[in-house]
């Protein structure tokens, strides 16, 4: 055998007789890509942090993944099946075919991530894989999938660099990012803080820290803020006190904390600790900002949140009725309501879903091109649209704050202003997502 | 130099035919059969298999004969992923170069941590190899970012030069070959309800695995590797009759540091990406309990460790809660809903209790790790056919 | 190995008895096989060239974790030791003083005593130590390592006193010390003598030994290879060239 | 000068916890001669006495209040915590209220117990086992601990405030005349810490309970023939090393949420501590703790970034305690004031 190919192959074993050889990751013989379902069953992989410091948001998603199954299955109550304005969904599973799935750890490492969406793709045949609570690990699933020939539906991610210099053809985000963050903070950060303010940055040291803490720079900048210093923290740092305590005399009197997780639980904390809050510099009110939130997050640091700004991509207060009925079916299955994380992976799961019913395949290209400046609504961010060029979702950013006088232990955060769509959105160039190019669509050939 | 044993031939052949036959005795179980979530027979775990398996033999020769206990060979593997997938975006996508400058890089690196860190020996030398290790996995995740690129792991791109690769027209990113053959390409081959996977990436892995495993056979069984066992059994009496034992333990950590930058480099190979993580305090002590659990200074015991540390890891974790109710579905809802929430404690989210737990009864009930339970399987095995050849003739004694 | 019968008067009961003790430091065997017999109030001294298995016998006796007896029993005025960790042999009345004297670092001469009246049975008090030892009461609040190998051989010997003891074993009681301390230690072994404390003895020095001691034991390899009064090992010529090389 | 003393405190603060962690793990090195990995599961259970109080506290009676809904639109559920309803709003939010300081008393007898059980349960089938067979069943137990706790209480971060008097900040500085805020309750944890520092001390300095210990980390044997039962004090020595990494733990959890991994997190952290201080030295573990902490803490000083960034060594907080173990282990064989041969082999 001079080429080694697959379909040479599958000749000698078909001649000798063995069976019939079907390879896994490259076009069989019967379908055009990677993993092309066969039976009457669709397999999902829903790849999420089970274990380490984000195993709750990856629980939740989880929960919401389950949710949409259900929907997608016509079980339930169909959820933002019934707001989605794409009609195409009608709860006999995707293109008639039954949805099931398999779940893997992420454990929050990019090893540990794609070992576990490899598993997916080759031992249990997944044609789509969604999920991830961080960029490092979404954005390194993104290639896999790239490579392995199949879609990626990205979970909670907000670097830049996701839909920027990491862009992948096969992979789709619905979550803003941190320009977005700063586009929509920025203007009501000036409205409540006013013009003249110096701004003090804490910045955790790896690349979303780095694209987050620019994006905000740049826009509260823009609305005449000073940024006084910006300091890296190490990812590994618990206790921010050595920090925090320099802010003080420094003559700054915002603090933005451009840190997620755990550790913008612990600086927040620290922060707070400090008394920054009760100071008054330059006879103004010292402030802190908090551009990421996640409510579950937020919960971890109790208090300390209360009055503080920060973004989010979807909260479970919103009255518009796609939120009403995905936090009524989501509520009424598990007993409190979603995160923002359950929210993006249930939301990902129905427009891929959505995607494959319109294009009438899983073939990852035709899935891809029915993405592609997909404009829809329905789903709790009001308008929206998957941008072809750069397959990020362009939607309201909701800017949030911590809630004064909560009614319940979910009632951590309120939604202060809903920012349009018009004022987050960004050309395909800028300089933050400049370099890297998305690619063409990969069938797995 | 000796030659090699009877017995280890033995199981050097023995390595042979299950890294041969992983396909078939990984995948036991039918495709649809509940129990095919047991199945590791696929080729990103196998690979796992292989390249822990390579790594694990490469601690064993520092640790298992010197007893140089190290916390920071993880490094040794970040960094020989860093050196392939650089060789991937500059040169082509051609293993070989990869492999050769991961193992060079390697070496190197732990020759300058080796030569640092074996100034001082038991603890304080552990000590030392952590600091080394958390040192570069801090530097790789921040600082060291337009070489690693930080976070997000280095990954090969479109726009990557690859000097000696031709130009890439397809617009989808290049897949790692050896001289052509993908490392991706798998078939398969349906045998009833059985699905065997062959993938030309596990076999290239399992292949350096047997040479890695020869080798390791070759320095046990060397003059240098009877000079380390005498450093682990006393390093003071060498000292005393005037033995510089330094060179001697300084060769063997950076024979296995290359060992974990082949590991790093065939890991890139099968998955171009080089993440930081795999530097860090966590992934070194990976390999620690991998080489312990198996059985250390044994020669099969490392590997052993290795694939049941990653087995759980990729096996256990996937199990979840509709996985659970499939298996019990036939029991009344009651008990079945009683069995998976005690089993969902153990798997799916709970696979880390699950580890940890089988590494508790590993070290408590066989002190000598996986390999002494292998020898004590196989000793009672022999007695009991021992006693039954005994009793056999007894009975046909009484009958005459 | 010679298991020569035990030719001591009839007349007074047997106080201490190890039987047939057989000892391993991990794989290696070191005593094998060794009987003793002691009455109440007498010394014995245990003899041997280097690496007879004298200490080795004496640590097993004392029970300490190594050597491990593996076969053997040992009975102290009807309690069975064999059974027993040191520090319930300790109780049940052995003292051991070791060849290295063991002071315990970091303590003063003082808590070094305290340490042996922490537990039953008590004996002599510290005054009474101080009487016998007045260098160790100048220096009570001293450090125990910062003594001289005198100094400290007088504390390990105060530290057994110190305690409500059956039988002592000594080793080496007169190890690296300079023939002044060595009289000195010699005059305390003496004073001991005189308080009929049964003590084993064992000593490189076999004539400073045998002074002393009432009957003598002679090992070798890890067997008895003799045992008499301290009178016949004097006297026998043959006996002392082979074993003791004196 | 005011930036210098904020960054000192920071460092006794930081210090602190480190030194407390190293502490309990030196006096288990030292007494039983086990490489205890899950020192730091046992950190993080003191803590969760602190959550499980919080908890337990917050046990509440449910009355349906039907003039307001919950997110689903069902009337909303009332809660109010049974202290409230036995002992009055007053005894009872001051009950919820001091929560951590209460766990305290419950922490002691319950991480005694844990300690207790551990030694005799595990531990002492491991004295003689090699050092890694120690390391690989402490780290298994460390990981099942782990593993409870986070089937128990979740993965995030679970808010655990101080009583409010002891919220907000104290002008330290005034005292010297300068001008440095300190939050309350961080200087109550490194007079606590510094409290439970000096009661070891002195325990092991001054008690006969002490000097049998310390007699015993000198020469096990020795004491051991003085008719000394010392495997019995060790076990309790066991207990009292785990109470004080659970006491560091409970006093903790106002400074940080605590969460699941937040042991392991301190693990490594602390085994540096322990090594740098040297090996089975009691007051070298506890000087490397603060030593290191006050190190790491003048490394963030963006003065001092700068300054090393000068010297072409940028982020020099991210490598710092790393940097100083390689520098303090290169010049002193056996660390800050380690013993010979203590695990050299």
């Amino acid at each position: 055998m001079s080429k080694f190919t697959r379909r040479g192959l599958i000749k000698t074993s078909a001649t000798v007789g063995a069976g019939l050889a079907m390879p896994t990751f490259i076009t069989s013989p019967l379908a055009a890509y990677t993993n092309a379902p066969t039976g009457g069953s669709v397999t999902l992989g829903f790849n999420v942090p089970q274990s380490g410091p984000y195993a709750d948001e990856g629980a939740d998603e989880l929960r919401a993944y389950k949710l949409a199954v259900e929907h997608l299955n016509g079980g339930g109550d169909g959820g933002m099946m019934n707001t989605f304005s794409s009609k195409s969904l009608t709860g006999n599973g995707i293109l008639g075919k039954k949805v099931e799935y398999v779940t893997g750890d992420t454990q929050t490492k990019s090893d540990a991530a794609r070992a576990s969406a490899k598993s997916m793709i080759e031992k249990d045949g997944a044609v789509m894989i969604t999920g991830g609570s961080s960029s490092g690990v979404a954005i390194a699933v993104q290639g896999l999938c790239q490579e392995a020939g199949v879609i990626f539906m990205a979970g909670l991610t907000h670097s830049n660099d996701t839909t920027g210099k990491d862009k992948k053809a096969n992979g789709f985000r619905h979550f803003f990012n941190g320009y977005m963050s700063g586009a929509a903070l920025a203007p009501v950060l000036e409205a409540r803080y006013g013009k003249d303010r110096n701004a003090y940055h804490l910045t955790a040291d790896y690349t979303w820290g780095w694209t987050q803490q620019e994006s905000i720079q740049a826009a509260t900048e823009a609305k005449g803020w000073n940024t006084v210093n910006n300091v890296l923290t190490p990812l590994a740092t618990t206790d921010f006190s050595s920090y925090v305590a320099p802010v003080l005399n420094s003559g700054a009197d915002v603090l933005v904390l451009n840190h997620y997780g755990g550790n913008m639980i612990n600086s927040l904390t620290s922060a707070v600790q400090f008394g920054l809050r009760d100071k008054m510099v330059n006879g103004k009110n010292f402030e802190i900002v908090v551009p990421l939130y996640s409510r579950l997050m937020a919960r971890g640091a109790g208090e300390n949140v209360k009055g503080i700004f920060g973004s989010t991509n979807w909260h479970w207060s919103l009255s518009d009725e796609g939120s009403k009925a995905f936090v009524k079916s989501f509520g009424t299955k598990y007993g409190f309501p979603p995160s923002q994380a359950a929210h993006t992976t249930y939301v990902q799961t129905l427009l891929y879903a959505d995607a494959c019913e319109r294009s009438g395949t899983f073939n990852p290209c035709g899935v891809s091109e029915a993405l592609e400046g997909f404009k829809f609504d329905g789903m709790g961010n009001g308008p929206t649209e998957y941008r072809a060029e750069d397959h990020q979702c362009f939607k309201d950013v909701l800017v949030v704050k911590g809630k004064e006088n909560p009614t319940s232990e979910f009632d951590v955060l309120e939604v202060v202003e809903i920012t349009p769509r018009s004022q987050v959105e960004y050309a395909v160039d800028h300089p933050m997502f400049a370099g890297g190019a998305l690619g063409k669509c990969n069938p797995g050939a | 130099m000796n030659t090699i044993s009877k017995a280890d031939m033995k199981t050097l052949f023995f390595v042979a035919i299950i890294a041969l036959l992983a396909p078939f005795i990984l995948n036991p179980f039918p495709t649809d059969s509940g129990l095919a979530q047991f199945n590791a027979g696929y080729p990103d775990l196998m690979q796992r298999f292989a390249i822990y398996g390579i790594l694990a033999i490469g601690f064993n020769i520092l640790f298992g004969l010197t007893g140089y206990l190290s916390f920071g060979h993880a490094a040794f593997l970040g960094v020989g992923s860093y050196s392939a997938v650089w060789m991937f975006k500059l040169l082509s996508m051609n293993i070989i170069p990869a492999l050769i400058l991961s193992v060079i890089v390697a070496g190197l690196f732990s020759l300058l941590i080796g030569f640092i860190s074996l100034r001082r020996s038991g603890i304080y030398f552990s000590i030392l190899t952590l600091a080394f290790a958390q040192m570069s996995f801090a530097l790789a995740y921040s600082v060291l970012t337009p070489l690693t690129n930080g976070e997000t792991g280095l990954q090969i791109t479109l726009n990557d030069p690859r000097i000696l690769a031709a130009e890439n027209v397809s617009g989808n990113l290049p897949v790692t070959t050896l001289f052509g053959l993908e490392m991706r390409d798998t078939w398969a081959m349906q045998v009833g309800a059985w699905d065997f996977q062959f993938n030309i990436g596990y076999y290239i892995c399992a292949i350096f695995l047997l040479l890695a495993f020869y080798l390791s056979i070759r320095i046990f069984r060397s003059p240098f590797g009877m000079m380390l066992r005498a450093v682990k059994t006393n390093q003071n009496r060498l000292n005393y009759t005037g033995i510089n034992t330094r060179p001697y333990t300084l060769a063997a950590f950076v024979i296995s540091g290359m060992y974990a930058g082949l590991a790093g480099g065939l890991m890139a190979s099968m998955d171009p990406l080089a993440g930081a993580e795999r530097m860090q305090w966590t992934a070194s002590g990976e390999i620690v309990l991998m080489t312990i659990l198996g059985g250390t200074g044994t020669l099969l015991g490392p590997v052993m460790g290795a694939g049941f540390i990653k087995y759980f890891e990729n096996i256990f974790s996937k199990i979840n809660d509709t996985v659970l109710h499939g298996w019990f579905s036939w029991m009344p809802d009651g008990l079945e809903n009683i069995i998976v929430w005690v089993l969902h404690l153990f798997t799916g989210k709970g696979w880390h209790l699950t580890l940890g737990i089988m590494f508790m009864l590993i070290v408590i009930f066989l002190p000598g790790g996986l390999m002494e339970g292998m020898s004590r399987i196989g000793n009672w095995w022999k007695r009991r056919k021992g006693d039954d050849d005994a009793e056999s003739k007894s009975t046909t004694t009484a009958a005459e | 190995m010679i298991n020569t019968p035990d030719n001591s008067e009839p007349s007074r009961p047997i106080y201490f008895s190890a039987h047939d003790i057989h000892a391993y430091y991990g794989e290696s065997y070191i005593v094998q096989g060794i009987s003793l017999n002691v009455h109440e109030g007498e010394i014995l001294a245990l003899l041997g060239r280097n690496g007879a298995g004298k200490t080795s016998t004496l640590r097993a006796i004392a029970r300490l974790d190594d050597p491990a007896i593996h076969k053997g029993e040992i009975w102290l005025d009807h309690q069975p030791l064999h059974n027993m960790k040191a520090w319930e042999a300790a109780q049940a009345g052995i003292a051991l003083v070791p060849e290295d004297r063991r002071v315990i670092q970091g303590l003063t001469v003082e808590e070094n005593l305290q340490l042996a009246q922490i537990e039953k049975p008590i004996g002599w008090s510290l005054e009474r130590i101080y009487e016998l030892f007045p260098r160790l009461g100048e220096r009570r609040k001293q450090e125990g390592t910062t003594l001289s190998g005198g100094e400290q051989q007088m504390l390990a010997i105060g530290r057994a006193l110190a305690r409500d003891i059956k039988l002592l074993l000594l080793d080496e009681p007169y190890e690296g010390l300079a023939p002044v301390i060595v009289q000195e230690i010699e005059k305390t072994l003496r004073l001991i003598r005189e308080q009929g404390i049964t003590t084993i003895i064992v000593e490189q020095n076999a004539v400073a030994a045998l002074k002393l001691a009432d009957r003598a034991v002679i090992l070798d390899t890890g067997g008895v290879v003799f045992s008499g009064t301290a009178k016949e090992v004097l006297e026998n010529e043959k006996l002392r060239h082979d074993y003791l090389a004196i | 000068m005011d930036a210098i003393l904020l960054q000192i405190l920071n460092g006794l603060d930081k210090g602190s916890a480190y030194a407390l962690i190293a502490l309990g793990l030196t006096l288990i090195f030292g007494t039983l001669g086990v490489v205890n990995f899950a020192h730091g599961a046992l950190f993080m259970l003191g803590a969760f006495c602190a959550v499980s109080l919080q908890k337990l506290v917050a046990v509440s009676k449910i009355t349906i209040d039907p003039s307001q809904v919950d997110f689903l639109g069902n009337p909303l559920k009332v809660k109010t915590p049974y202290v409230i309803e036995w002992f009055g709003p007053k005894i009872g939010n001051a009950i919820i209220d001091w929560n951590v300081p209460l766990a305290i008393i419950i922490a002691i007898p319950v991480m005694l117990l844990i300690g207790y059980v551990m030694e005799r349960g595990l531990i002492k089938h491991f004295y003689k086992r090699p050092h890694a067979d120690q390391i690989l069943v402490t780290f298994g137990l460390a990981i099942v601990i782990q593993e409870l706790v986070k089937a128990n209480f979740g993965a995030n971060p679970i808010p655990t405030p101080a009583p409010d008097q002891f919220v907000g900040s104290f002008n330290v500085g005034a005292l010297i005349g300068l001008d440095a805020s300190y939050p309350y309750w961080r200087l109550i944890y490194f007079a606590f810490s510094a409290l439970i520092i000096s009661s070891v001390f002195a325990f092991l300095r001054f008690t006969t309970f002490g000097m049998v210990v310390r007699a015993g980390m000198a020469d096990r044997e020795t004491v051991g023939l003085l008719g000394i039962n010392i495997d019995r004090r060790f076990t309790i020595m066991f207990g009292i090393a785990a109470a004080v990494a659970g006491l560091a733990g409970v006093m903790y959890t106002p400074i940080n949420s605590p969460n699941y991994h937040m042991g392991m997190d301190f693990l490594v952290l602390s085994f540096v501590v322990v090594v740098v201080g040297g090996m089975g030295s009691l007051p070298g573990a506890v000087s490397a703790g603060f030593l290191l902490g006050i190190l790491e803490s003048f490394a963030s000083m963006n003065e001092v970034k700068g300054f090393f960034e000068m010297l072409y060594l940028p982020s020099i907080d991210q490598i710092i305690i790393y940097l100083v173990a390689i520098i303090v282990l290169l010049t002193r064989p056996r660390g800050l004031m380690g013993k010979a041969g203590v695990m050299e082999e």
